[in-house]
């Protein structure tokens, strides 16, 4: 009988040490600044996420999906892409498009379900927030697919969570992408947890990168809380499908340290003593005694990121609450372009 | 008897039947260590064991798939589909299998298999968690449908569905998951399935809907100088024509009220079999309030896609002019 | 005007779309090398390459997931369901993206997919080879439908489609694939969407029908006594209710035709609209003949099941009777 | 980036020699009656076959799904079952309930679209012919689980193609069966076509059987010419379920050299080339070649095999041609137990 076999690698790339045993390594192509801006890219997020956690308390804004802890996965993998490549989120990423520019108010309106979360993915290039588990997948795979037909350079990245692999849509569009040679990164943030679900109640595999092997592609697992090894596991992965040698599976390995969603209570099912542990051990911080060890942050500018984050928030919530209420019209507009004549008719 | 919200109804009548006959199963995403994300199936898992309360994978089509396996096996499988929305990759097993597998084993098998879910809208959150996708399955050969609007009947039917010998979707409205409260009879309680149920008696119109709608329903009646009768048809399929039919050879008026998108939804199916069986009761058009053919909308402006009582009581004065 | 069958005419219109513009993309199971199972995309491959006329993976939600995807990047995607019975498991990205992405983007991007399938019985094929689907189809919001019942029509309809700016789902009634032939315009050919034709004109009874029930209708009206109109609604979303309303108010009788399933079908929507806005022109109850509540039967009883001439015409005597 | 790495039998398992440089080998616990039972199952299911592709030009049945070169992988698997285990076959192995003594005029029933196709699962422990593509796959896994938890020692076995593997309703079967740890196996018939589609087409993978280490699960593969070999993977897969240890994929490696069906014209998209040499290697022969070598299979056993066959197959096809046509009221039997009142309205 066939003894399992795994995938090369099994271990969990790091970049950042822990200031102790583990040496600290660095990243080709990343100078200072750019070291900086992916610090401020992780604060953004990182204020983008607390702050609406405390305006979902203030009713301010409705059930929101928390991503404390999943920073440096988005903005790590993120800070790898061209202008040009293309975001596929999930719910976990609503707020992904800030780092490509988009006014935390069209997010925020989004989970105040006011209509002006709508926005134009090409503006940003990135796609609308995907509910659904997993039905986002084929989408990046078709549109890198389309894309590499153009002879354009454009890649995709599509992110899912560990739960949305059991999801036959993850695997239909990963297969569709190995098979069509799609210039696409799949980018699985293993939080471990699917709501109350453990990782171990959805798969067998003894890692998720091991779901690679079934499509004909790499799969790579980093650690999901080191935003340096999520990085350069990405921009490799994009130089491969750049290359036209197609996709690349990415298990971005982390804990969620929070609950699924505002509206979900984990005391029923998590061990408080773990998210303890792995709370210590949060990826902004490590990144930020990282960039202290290496002597690059200073507390100016973590002040300074910080409070640029904040006033964007500020403005940000301040804009959405200054909308006015949609005109009940667009309930009809946008479903067709052109709409049959009865669509008004209920 | 006890006072119990909705959801408290369903998750009685799980635990009541799961005692009645231990091969009960309830198999679903989050269904067991957290109790559903409604609360449907808490305590489950605690009384009868991860292996009679099973949380699965993410794959609402491998749930209803296995779901079909199991009742091979001589399980009776409950699934939860954790939202309306997300029951839509299970579509492809319930037509081409769960509908048909009995016929194709020329009877001699059964698939006692239910299918529950949240439904409806009216609970201010994202997208994909408020349709109302009914008409999907009372289409489907094979699968039967009800829709409770009353704790009492959320228990009831509910035990109908696990009970009958073919497949049963029951969809609940979450908006009335946790109010109102209502009268919940304690222990075994069944409310057959294909009877219909007159909310409110009424002599000019007859307003009729289920689930959620039927709140509206008795809310419009109020708001009517006529007098309404407001049925709740409970039960999609198999349909209580007789119920339906008697009501409105009383009133010669109806208006039937769907929350789900307007076109080829299952108010359609209503009024088409009035138009056949009462024509000549009819005194009026027969008129449909529903939701638009357009997505659910954001929950800022949902007000302004779900019936309300307003939109059926104006509906109903434009038949009684008549 | 050359003579063509069906399936020839669905090929002449993917040659000619293709040609007309570098954009289209056909993908499907099997539509490539060997030109589909039913020959409908023959020559696209030799012609267009591999890269426009794709031989996909056997995943339909895959061909439809992905088809999405191209057309974020600018393809015009036409997607092969090789049975009708096979794009069930597509349900789920039709519903929740394919119809939904406009919408999402508050109309800033369009999502021009074309989703062809054969559909209906009559072809004495294996189990799943010969259901009727539309009603899921029509039902669902931002996707509209379209079924030919002749070659010019199937041309004509698929172009319409393919150059829409929505997602349309066109359904090939099979068992008119090979035969009969019929006039079909030679290069560029529209038949736009949203309107009904009147198949034969008649002045006591409306036989409201589409695609493969059309002809059923026609033969029905040749054997009755009385003179039946008979209207191929063509497009079941956009539906053209003048025409349909206009047929009604001259005749004042009506039988809705369809091969699906009958509850919650499309000729229950029809039924409701002409209850909801013909009333005062209707002389006799609005009847429905239809397939049944089961699945499609065994070949050698799908006469059985299928809508014959005879029981279209004995529903319109009923009706003619009032 | 990691390098793709492979389950590890990659070489395909084989028992059955060439009767030249490979040498035979044996399979433990097959004696002479058992080497002549299974050899008369595969001429059984060839000759079931070959007299369909005559009944179809006949016009004596319809549109039939040719199994020419399938039946080692029918035969072998099915020989290692336990009577209890249940068979879920797809439409190319629609006869495999021969060899649990259903009658042919069944299945040929089946084809004939007479409702006297219909059985009882539970008579032969076989499931009804499943049409769709790989929705199956669930169905076993949950029979499978469902006879753990009863605390049964009945296994399952799904059959499905290669082409199935690309559908989500394989991986969400198969990562149930793997979670559940069901005692089912998932053999896969790798005839490297999906109808016109060659396996290149379909997946990236270098095997099918890598399909299995996403799901945690071993993946075997064997020569799917050669029954025995077929046989004792499927045995050991079965052995290794009945002892708790969950699913196995076996991949059966063969190459269809018949039409898809009897609609379908190969001509257009296969290689007749590569079609004549397979041929001339397929199963049946193989193993007869084989049985011979070791002394065992006499002319006399062949003739009376092939005789025995054909015999059943003749009263098989009259007594389908002999069945009355189906009351038409059948039309409305079965759908529900307890059926609607509306349901004859039409
Ligand atoms: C098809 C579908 N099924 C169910 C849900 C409900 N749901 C929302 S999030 C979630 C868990 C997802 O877990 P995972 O994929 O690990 O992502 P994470 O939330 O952990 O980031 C579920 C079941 C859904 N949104 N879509
Ligand atoms: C869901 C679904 N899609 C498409 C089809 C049509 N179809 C029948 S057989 C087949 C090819 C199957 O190939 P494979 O899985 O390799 O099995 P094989 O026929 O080679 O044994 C297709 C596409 C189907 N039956 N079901
Ligand atoms: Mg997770
Ligand atoms: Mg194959």
């Amino acid at each position: 009988m066939a003894a399992q076999v795994l995938p090369a690698e099994h271990g969990v790339r790091r970049v950042i040490g822990d200031g102790e045993g583990t040496p600290d390594g660095e990243v080709e192509g990343l100078d200072e600044s750019a070291l900086l801006e992916l610090y401020r890219d992780l604060v953004l997020l990182r204020t983008y996420d607390e702050r609406s956690v405390v305006y979902h308390r203030q009713g301010r804004i409705g059930t929101y999906a928390i991503f404390w802890g999943h920073e440096a996965i988005q903005a790590g993998s993120t800070f790898a892409l061209a202008d040009e490549d293309w975001i596929f989120p999930s719910y976990r990423e609503s707020a992904i498009g800030l780092l490509r520019g988009m006014p935390p108010e069209v997010v925020l309106a989004w989970w105040r379900g006011h209509p002006a979360g709508w926005w134009d993915p090409r503006e940003f290039r990135v796609a609308s927030i995907a509910v659904p588990i997993a039905t986002h997948v084929p989408h990046a795979a078709g549109y890198a697919w389309g894309a590499r037909l153009k002879g354009e350079s454009a890649c995709a990245i599509a992110y899912f969570g560990d739960g949305a692999t059991s999801e036959g849509a993850f695997h239909e569009g990963a297969n569709f992408a190995a098979v069509m040679r799609a210039p696409v990164v799949l980018l699985c943030n293993n939080n471990q947890w699917a709501i109350s679900t453990p990782l171990s109640a959805q798969t067998r595999a003894e890692t998720l990168a091991d779901k690679a092997v079934g499509y004909g592609m790499p799969g790579v697992r980093v650690d999901g809380g080191d935003v340096l090894a999520v990085y350069e596991a990405t921009a490799e992965a994009l130089a491969r499908a750049r290359s036209g040698a197609g996709p690349t599976f990415v298990e971005a390995l982390t804990y969620r340290c929070a609950p699924h969603a505002t509206a979900d209570d984990p005391s029923a099912y998590w061990d408080p003593g773990r998210v303890e542990d792995e709370r210590k051990n949060e990826c902004v911080g490590r990144y930020e005694r990282y960039l202290r060890r290496l002597g690059v942050l200073t507390d100016e500018i973590v002040e300074e990121a910080r409070g640029a984050a904040l006033a964007r928030m500020k403005d940000g919530i301040a804009a959405a609450e200054a909308m006015p209420p949609p005109d009940p019209d667009v309930v009809f507009a946008h479903a067709y372009a052109d709409p049959p004549p009865a669509v008004r008719e209920g | 008897m006890a006072e119990k919200t909705l959801v408290e109804a369903v998750n009685d009548a799980l635990h009541t039947e799961m005692e009645r006959d231990g091969w009960i199963m309830v198999m679903g995403e989050d269904v067991g260590r957290s109790g559903g994300v409604f609360r449907a199936t808490a305590g489950l898992r605690d009384r009868f064991g991860p292996d009679r309360c099973v949380d699965t994978p993410l794959a609402e089509a491998g749930i209803l798939g296995t779901a079909v396996g199991l009742a091979m096996a001589g399980w009776r499988p409950v699934c939860e589909m954790q939202y309306e929305s997300f029951s839509y990759p299970c579509l492809d097993q319930l037509i081409t299998h769960v509908g048909r597998y009995r016929w194709r084993t020329g009877g001699a098998m059964e698939f006692p298999i239910t299918v529950r879910m949240p439904t409806g809208g009216g609970v201010r959150a994202p997208e994909l968690h408020e349709d109302s996708p009914e008409a999907y399955y009372v289409h489907t050969p094979g699968v039967k449908v009800a829709i409770p609007s009353t704790p009492a009947d959320a228990k009831g039917l509910l035990a109908a569905a696990i009970r009958d010998p073919d497949p049963v979707v029951v969809l609940e409205p979450k908006v009335l998951y946790r109010s109102p409260r209502g009268e919940v009879p304690a222990g075994e309680h069944v409310v057959p399935l294909g009877k219909a149920r007159v909310a409110r008696e009424g002599t000019d119109v007859t307003l009729l809907a289920y689930g959620a709608m039927v709140r509206t329903c008795l809310a419009a009646a109020e708001a009517l100088e006529a007098s309404a009768e407001v049925v709740d048809v409970r039960t999609l399929k198999p349909l209580d024509e007789e119920t339906i039919l008697a009501s409105v050879a009383k009133t010669g008026r109806v208006v039937v009220v769907q929350e789900a998108p307007r076109v080829a939804g299952f108010g359609a199916e209503l009024a088409a079999v009035i138009a056949e069986k009462a024509i000549l009761d009819l005194q009026g058009p027969v008129l449909r309030v529903t939701g638009y053919d357009v997505p659910f909308p954001y929950w800022t402006i949902e007000h302004e896609y779900v019936p309300t009582p307003e939109r059926v009581a104006e509906a109903a004065r434009r038949v009684l002019a008549y």
